[in-house]
């Protein structure tokens, strides 16, 4: 095979070139836009194909160049940056095609195409970034391509959600500069290192590096959704459900814990944060997050906001995995990262089938769903009961690593902590299960007795579905996730 | 006859602006070919520097401190070149901008006349010739502000031509002083001089001159009017470059004269924090498109200020260039806000926020490019607004100046307020009775400002190279 | 010590400090801008004390002359047509009056307790010149200075001008065409008599400016005097054909000057480093250039706007 | 007492009236006639350098400033006294309709 040192280059490129043609696309010229879309998807999951096998081959691909003296930008590929990009990369493939047919008719697609396809670069290099430098520029690239697409239906709610989202997330933002100067001004690099770049600093200045600890997971935290800084997710719903599942599944919550991971593990070293005492407050964080994401769920009657506050919950179990400080938890926290994305898509495309073909968007009307739709509804049902963790779906595979790694690192509160969440799950889950499935949809129940989504909005969820299957039932194949994601942790833990 | 290209930078201009004041009819014509000359001998002449590290001409073979010299570093060449790249584009932005005959024959010349005395300021190391320049500007400025011919833009063009005679009085005054103390003009002499009362005296008095020519805190209140009420290229070239010419001189002549001291550093950045502030909460309560973008030039002085400020007296060996990376930036992304801003206004037919949203037309690609000026305003990433504000914080991070680093926090959220202010109404589209044509409003008018607002976006990745251009001979080292 | 102009020249400065206070204080403005002239006039005399001559000459030509006309000029138009309604501005709080002189006044005194700080007589350009005097092409050293060792400041200032008659004529579009403050026959008979004599002196001036006081400047300033009077006795009517030769004249000067500062540059010269041989002739060229150049611009500046045809106003019609 | 220091204390005073008239005059013309007198008194002080004990000629380099001064002074007084004038039309007009 040819050899090609600018592979990550080019697949950042795939995306963020064909941005401004897509922007250019006059409205009507749907067919070369699908084209180009799906096109440009299908060359970046061959791309990320073909660099996860070298990059397993131990090729090592390291792009820079100086922006400002002794501060570059730098692309790189290893390991865990594959597991990310090749999640965006698939969903990408999926969501678009769903977008396509859920946006077949609506206003704007050529912006709403350019800013998605954006996204999309904004992923792949927050997860190829080689310093927090380039990171940065990256994160705040998403807030600003994500910002149009949450306002995207142009009312006036929307445009409130757009602000409150652009507050919370320019302003986490501006933290993390901050923080990312703070680490260039200690550290004299913003490099990701295995192992970290701080253990001197810790050593000298304590005080500043546990600050500069607080500093950057906060503001991440901003994006991870933890609590206190969750608030803006559940009013970002009124975004159209492509972009809902995009935000939730792989850009900007994703963002937010990826960028938690780096910085644990390729900033400060997992031994030097634990060293600081900085990892256990945030495990405790994250398990309120937890805890607080799934209470709010229960309450909620609109199906997206259901979601939003379930994603408030699971995302932090990753966070929870990279604080617990043990190599197993670790590995459930990556496999999490993957499941989370394919569970959680499902779901949201789920029910942008459920708004789209039926009109249902609230709870309390999805009562025999199941019959009217019942691919669909598979598809959901199967997505929610392994975010319980029944097994053996996906979710159930990260909630036994993360147990075990709670018990590994000698914190049996975790083994509590996932149980009572399994329960919450289960409590705002299951009740959605049985309305669609075992009540009858009453008289006037849906205006269109059949009603009539094109394979473009039913397969999606579909495949996902079948992929949580897999990853679960197939967790120890070669190439699965969870292969993967022992192969990074070896390195972060430098085992 | 063969001339250096410094000298060239200087006549290209002047015999264009002659040319185009007795050629009325050619004028649109001859206007944008002088400016690409303009730029081939700035892009001459940056050969040269970056050959050499500085170049200096005694212009009538007398040497300073008896004749006048003109000398290019990298930082006059990066002005220059800036100045040109961002007048070129203006200039083609004009072409469709102005529609109106007479303002496109009087445009041409007073434009050209402004772009030779701002190319004489980049090249000047004489404080009285620097006078002269200074008021070359002013008028050619003030003629520009009132092109529009309305009642508003002449009141703003006198308050405006008020402030730039005192400012420029209060200049001649400090001259006087430096005279009478050390009995030379020239930059060499300034920084050979010992401190005494006689040039603190001209120190400040030309200090204070120049802030009031750049607008900054509490000595802006000339400007929003000024820049707001002036048509579209106007307003792009005097938010964009013309501030720029008083505060350039600043910058020269605050490290060339007796060292300021700690307190008079501190001063300059709380100035520049109070503009920050005050033309924040000013850009949030505007109610016209232009007035904001005029705003958010006070705030942007202010920022530059700050920069300079950030790591106090012993930082100002380095804080220079991120107020010139912010001087840069602020020049070509301004140049496009105003022309996008002017677009918007041309489409839509009004300027007003609150109402933008009611509007069926929506000028995609002129918003687009507003949003593009307002990342690199607002200093995101990787624009070379992003880059200024980088440096800025790093310096006052490094130095412990943690309240400069604090008001360039409060002033990026606001800016973040009050430009989405903008984008909101532009992307609203419940209040549109009419079907909305969302790729209405294109126009080959808007290419110049997009490239300006692509390159604001896109120099932020060549920071590095523009950087150590930009130290090239050493502007702020020991000899000129 | 005891030089028996002390007591003149302290009672000069305080006429001079007293006219600006009079300036500003008095409440008609006809009567503010007389004092004004009467102002620059006292200024110019002390400069002659002062041994600046030629800069007396040029503050009481320019500086006084023409910008008293001008200042009548607007003053005249000013009260032609009533004052905007409650145009009137508010009265001032005296509170703001006090702080604003306060201000001024520690300015003022910080200022005066530099320049009294500052060394006497002291160091110059006065060696440079006299040592860089015989390659100069001119024999006086302000024409020397003016347009050898800095004529770039003085192309500027040229430019200066040109800046701002396109400024004015840009300003002043489509005013109807008020009447200008026209002379009345007396001073029409005066001006026929008066003109010829102001064109000899204008002349000399500039043809001794390069040995002894005088030169573009100044004869400028006398030759725009031709040109006010042209206008006030109506002897001279712009029209709009005179256009473009009134363009023309308003850059000759800047053009010339330039063109010759360019031309000379080349075989290890540089720009305006002129041929010692020919300075003297270059030097004579681009001050008559300029001279008619400043003239014309001056008496533009004075007659204001451009003159361009006027559409009958429709008002006229109306009455 | 040389005249020296009697003609540089009327031109800061001078200097000092014009700066605190252009700040404070409401009306436009008379801002314009203390800027003037500001400019004056600035011109003052370049001639006050310049002098020297007779029988020393005057340094020439600061009465050619000066004289470049007054013509550039005189050009601004122009623009502003335009526009003086224009906007006076203006809103003479305003007011008629």
């Amino acid at each position: 095979m040819i050899d090609a040192p600018l592979l990550p280059l080019f697949i950042l490129l795939t995306s963020l070139l064909a941005a401004p043609v897509l922007f250019a696309l006059p409205e009507r010229a749907a067919s070369l836009r699908t084209g180009i879309n799906l096109g440009m998807a299908m060359l970046k999951v061959g791309l990320v194909a073909w660099l996860s096998l070298k990059v397993s081959e131990g090729v090592v691909y390291d792009l820079r160049f100086a922006m400002l003296p002794g501060l570059e930008f730098k692309l790189q590929a290893d390991p865990l940056a594959i597991l990310f990009v090749a999640l965006s990369a698939v969903l990408w493939l999926i969501t678009t095609v769903y977008s396509v047919g859920y946006l077949e008719r609506g206003p704007h697609r050529a912006r709403f195409f350019g800013f998605f396809t954006l996204c999309v670069a904004a992923t792949v290099g927050i997860a190829m970034a080689g310093n927090l430098f380039t990171f940065l520029i990256f994160y705040e690239l998403l807030t600003l391509a994500t910002y149009p697409l949450v306002i995207h239906r142009g009312t006036a709610e929307a445009l409130r959600a757009g602000r409150i989202y652009l507050i919370y997330t320019l302003a986490g933002g501006l933290v993390l500069l901050l923080g990312t100067l703070g680490l260039w001004v200690l550290a004299g690099t913003t490099d990701f290192v295995p192992g970290g770049v701080l253990d001197e600093v810790a050593e000298s200045r304590p005080l500043a590096a546990m600050l500069l600890f607080a500093v950057l997971v906060g503001a991440l935290g901003v994006k991870a959704t933890l609590v206190p800084f969750h608030a803006w997710l559940p009013i970002a719903m009124v975004a159209p459900a492509p972009v809902s599942a995009l935000l939730h599944a792989v850009a900007v919550v994703k963002a937010g814990a990826f960028g938690i991971m780096r910085v644990v593990y390729e900033v400060f070293g997992i031994e030097t944060a634990q060293a600081l005492g900085m990892t256990m407050p945030l495990a405790v964080l994250a398990g309120v997050t937890i805890i607080y994401g799934s209470i709010r769920a229960i309450t909620q009657d609109d199906i997206k906001k259901r979601l939003a506050f379930s994603t408030v919950s699971q995302v932090s179990y990753i966070t929870l995995g990279v604080a617990l400080a043990s190599p197993i938890a670790a590995v459930g926290a990556l496999a999490h990262l993957i499941h989370q994305g394919l569970m959680k898509i499902t779901m949201f495309m789920a029910a942008g089938n459920l708004a789209e073909g039926l009109g249902v968007k609230k709870v309390s009307r999805m009562d025999g769903v199941g019959r009217a739709m019942p691919g669909t509804m598979l598809a959901f049902s199967l997505a929610a009961l392994a975010m319980i963790g029944l097994p053996p779906l996906a979710g159930f595979v990260s909630k036994w690593y993360l147990a075990q790694g709670g018990l590994d690192a000698g914190a049996g509160w975790v083994i509590a902590l996932l149980l009572g969440s399994s329960l919450l799950n289960a409590i705002y889950f299951l009740p959605m299960l049985h309305r669609a499935w075992f009540r009858d949809a009453g008289a006037a129940a849906f205006a269109p007795a059949r009603p009539r989504i094109g394979w473009m909005l039913a397969a999606p969820p579909v495949t996902t579905a079948v992929l949580v299957l897999v990853a679960g039932g197939f967790a120890n194949a070669p190439f699965s996730p969870l292969e993967w994601t022992r192969f990074i942790v070896a390195i972060e833990y430098r085992e | 006859m063969q001339t250096d290209p410094m000298t060239l930078t200087l006549f290209v201009p002047l015999f264009g602006a002659i040319a185009a004041f007795v050629l009325p009819r050619a004028a649109s014509v001859i206007g944008p070919f002088s400016v690409l000359a303009t730029g081939a001998a700035v892009a001459l002449l940056a050969r040269e520097v970056l050959a050499a590290g500085a170049v200096t001409v005694s212009l009538g073979g007398w040497a300073p401190p008896l004749g006048i010299a003109l000398r290019a570093d990298g930082l006059s060449v990066a002005m220059l070149a800036m100045t040109a790249a961002v007048g070129l584009l203006v200039s083609l932005g004009a072409l469709d901008a102005l529609r109106d005959a007479r303002q496109r024959q009087y445009f041409w010349p007073l434009w050209l006349l402004l772009l030779t005395g701002m190319n004489g300021v980049y090249l000047g190391t004489d404080i009285f010739n620097l006078y002269v320049m200074i008021e070359v500007i002013a008028l050619a400025a003030v003629g520009l502000t009132v092109l529009s011919g309305t009642t508003a833009a002449l009141r703003a063009g006198l308050e405006y031509m008020y402030a730039s005679i005192l400012g420029a009085l209060l200049f001649l005054t400090g001259v006087g002083f430096v005279y009478l103390q050390i009995g030379r003009l020239d930059f060499a002499g300034l920084i050979a001089a010992e401190p005494s009362g006689a040039l603190s005296a001209a120190l400040a008095l030309m200090l204070v001159g120049l802030l009031l020519k750049t607008a900054l805190f509490p000595l802006h209140f000339w400007l929003p009017a000024a820049h707001a009420n002036a048509t579209a290229p106007a307003s792009a070239l005097l938010s964009g470059l013309v501030v720029k010419a008083a505060l350039y001189i600043f910058l020269r002549l605050a490290t060339y004269m007796p060292p300021p001291d700690e307190m008079l550093v501190t001063l300059i950045g709380t100035l520049g924090a109070g503009a920050v502030i005050w033309g924040g909460i000013q850009a949030l309560r505007a109610e016209r498109l232009k007035m904001l973008v005029a705003w958010s030039t006070v705030v942007q002085i202010g920022l530059i200020f700050i920069a300079f400020a950030r790591a106090g007296q012993i930082g100002l060996a380095e804080s220079w260039k991120a107020a010139a990376v912010l001087i840069l930036a602020h020049g070509i992304a301004k140049a496009a806000m105003f022309l996008a801003a002017g677009r918007i206004k041309d489409e839509v037919g009004h300027d007003v926020i609150r109402d933008l949203d009611r509007s069926a037309i929506r000028p995609t690609l002129a918003q687009f490019t507003f949003a593009l000026a307002a990342i690199s305003l607002i200093g995101l990433p990787p624009s070379l607004g992003f880059i200024g504000k980088w440096s800025l914080m790093e310096g006052a991070l490094a130095a412990g100046y943690w309240h400069w680093v604090a008001v360039t926090m409060v002033g990026t959220l606001m800016s973040v307020a009050y430009f989405s202010r903008v984008l909101a109404a532009f992307l609203r589209f419940d209040r549109v009775r009419a079907p909305v044509g969302e790729h209405q409003g294109w126009a080959l008018a808007d290419a110049a400002p997009l490239t300006l607002a692509l390159s604001a976006i896109t120099l932020g990745l060549m920071a590095a190279p523009i950087l150590s251009f930009i130290e090239l001979g050493y502007p702020f080292g020991a000899t000129p | 010590m005891t030089d028996p102009f002390v007591l003149f020249d302290l009672l000069l400065g305080l006429a001079i400090v007293a006219l600006a206070g009079a300036v500003l204080c008095v409440r008609d403005l006809f009567a503010a801008i007389v004092l004004f002239v009467v102002f620059g006039l006292f200024s110019a005399l002390a400069w002659v004390r002062l041994s600046a001559p030629d800069v007396a000459l040029a503050e009481a030509a320019i500086g006084t002359g023409v910008t008293g006309a001008l200042l009548l000029k607007t003053l005249h138009h000013l009260r032609q047509s009533p004052a905007k309604a409650g145009a009137a501005p508010l009265p001032v709080p005296m509170p703001v009056i006090w702080a604003n002189a306060a201000f001024c006044g520690l300015i003022t005194l910080g200022l005066a307790a530099a320049l009294v700080g500052a060394p006497a007589g002291g160091p110059g350009f006065d060696a440079l010149v006299a040592e860089a005097m015989p390659q100069s092409g001119v024999a006086h050293p302000v024409t020397a200075v003016l347009l050898n060792f800095r004529a770039y400041d003085t192309l500027m200032e040229v430019v200066v001008l040109l800046a701002a008659v396109i400024a004015v004529w840009q300003i002043e579009r489509g005013l109807s065409d008020a009447p200008s403050p026209a002379l009345g026959e007396v001073w029409e008979g005066f001006a026929r008599l008066v003109l010829p004599a102001i064109v000899v002196v204008g002349t000399y001036l500039l043809w001794k400016g390069a040995e002894a006081p005088g030169g573009a400047f100044q004869g400028g300033a006398v030759l725009a005097a031709v040109g006010l009077l042209l206008l006030l006795t109506r002897l001279y009517v712009p029209r709009p054909s005179h256009r473009g030769i009134a363009r023309w004249a308003f850059v000759l000067g800047t053009g010339a000057f330039a063109a010759v500062a360019l031309l000379v540059a080349g075989g290890g010269r540089v720009a305006f480093q002129y041929p010692l041989e020919h300075a003297k002739t270059l030097i004579l060229l681009i001050e008559a250039l300029v001279t008619i150049s400043i003239a014309v611009t001056l008496a533009a500046l004075f007659h204001g706007r451009e003159p361009v045809a006027q559409p009958a106003r429709r008002d006229s019609h109306d009455a | 007492m040389t005249p020296e220091l009697i003609y540089g204390l009327t031109g800061i005073a001078v200097f000092g009236a014009g700066l605190a008239g252009s700040l404070g005059a409401q009306d436009r013309l008379r801002r314009v006639l203390a800027l003037k007198l500001a400019s004056v008194g600035a011109c003052f002080l370049l001639i006050v350098a310049a002098w020297r004990e007779p029988p020393a000629a005057p340094d020439p380099v600061p009465h050619a400033l000066v004289i470049t001064g007054i013509v550039v002074m005189v050009s601004a007084t122009a623009v502003a006294l335009a526009l003086i004038r224009r906007l006076h039309t203006l809103e003479a007009e305003d007011d008629a309709d």
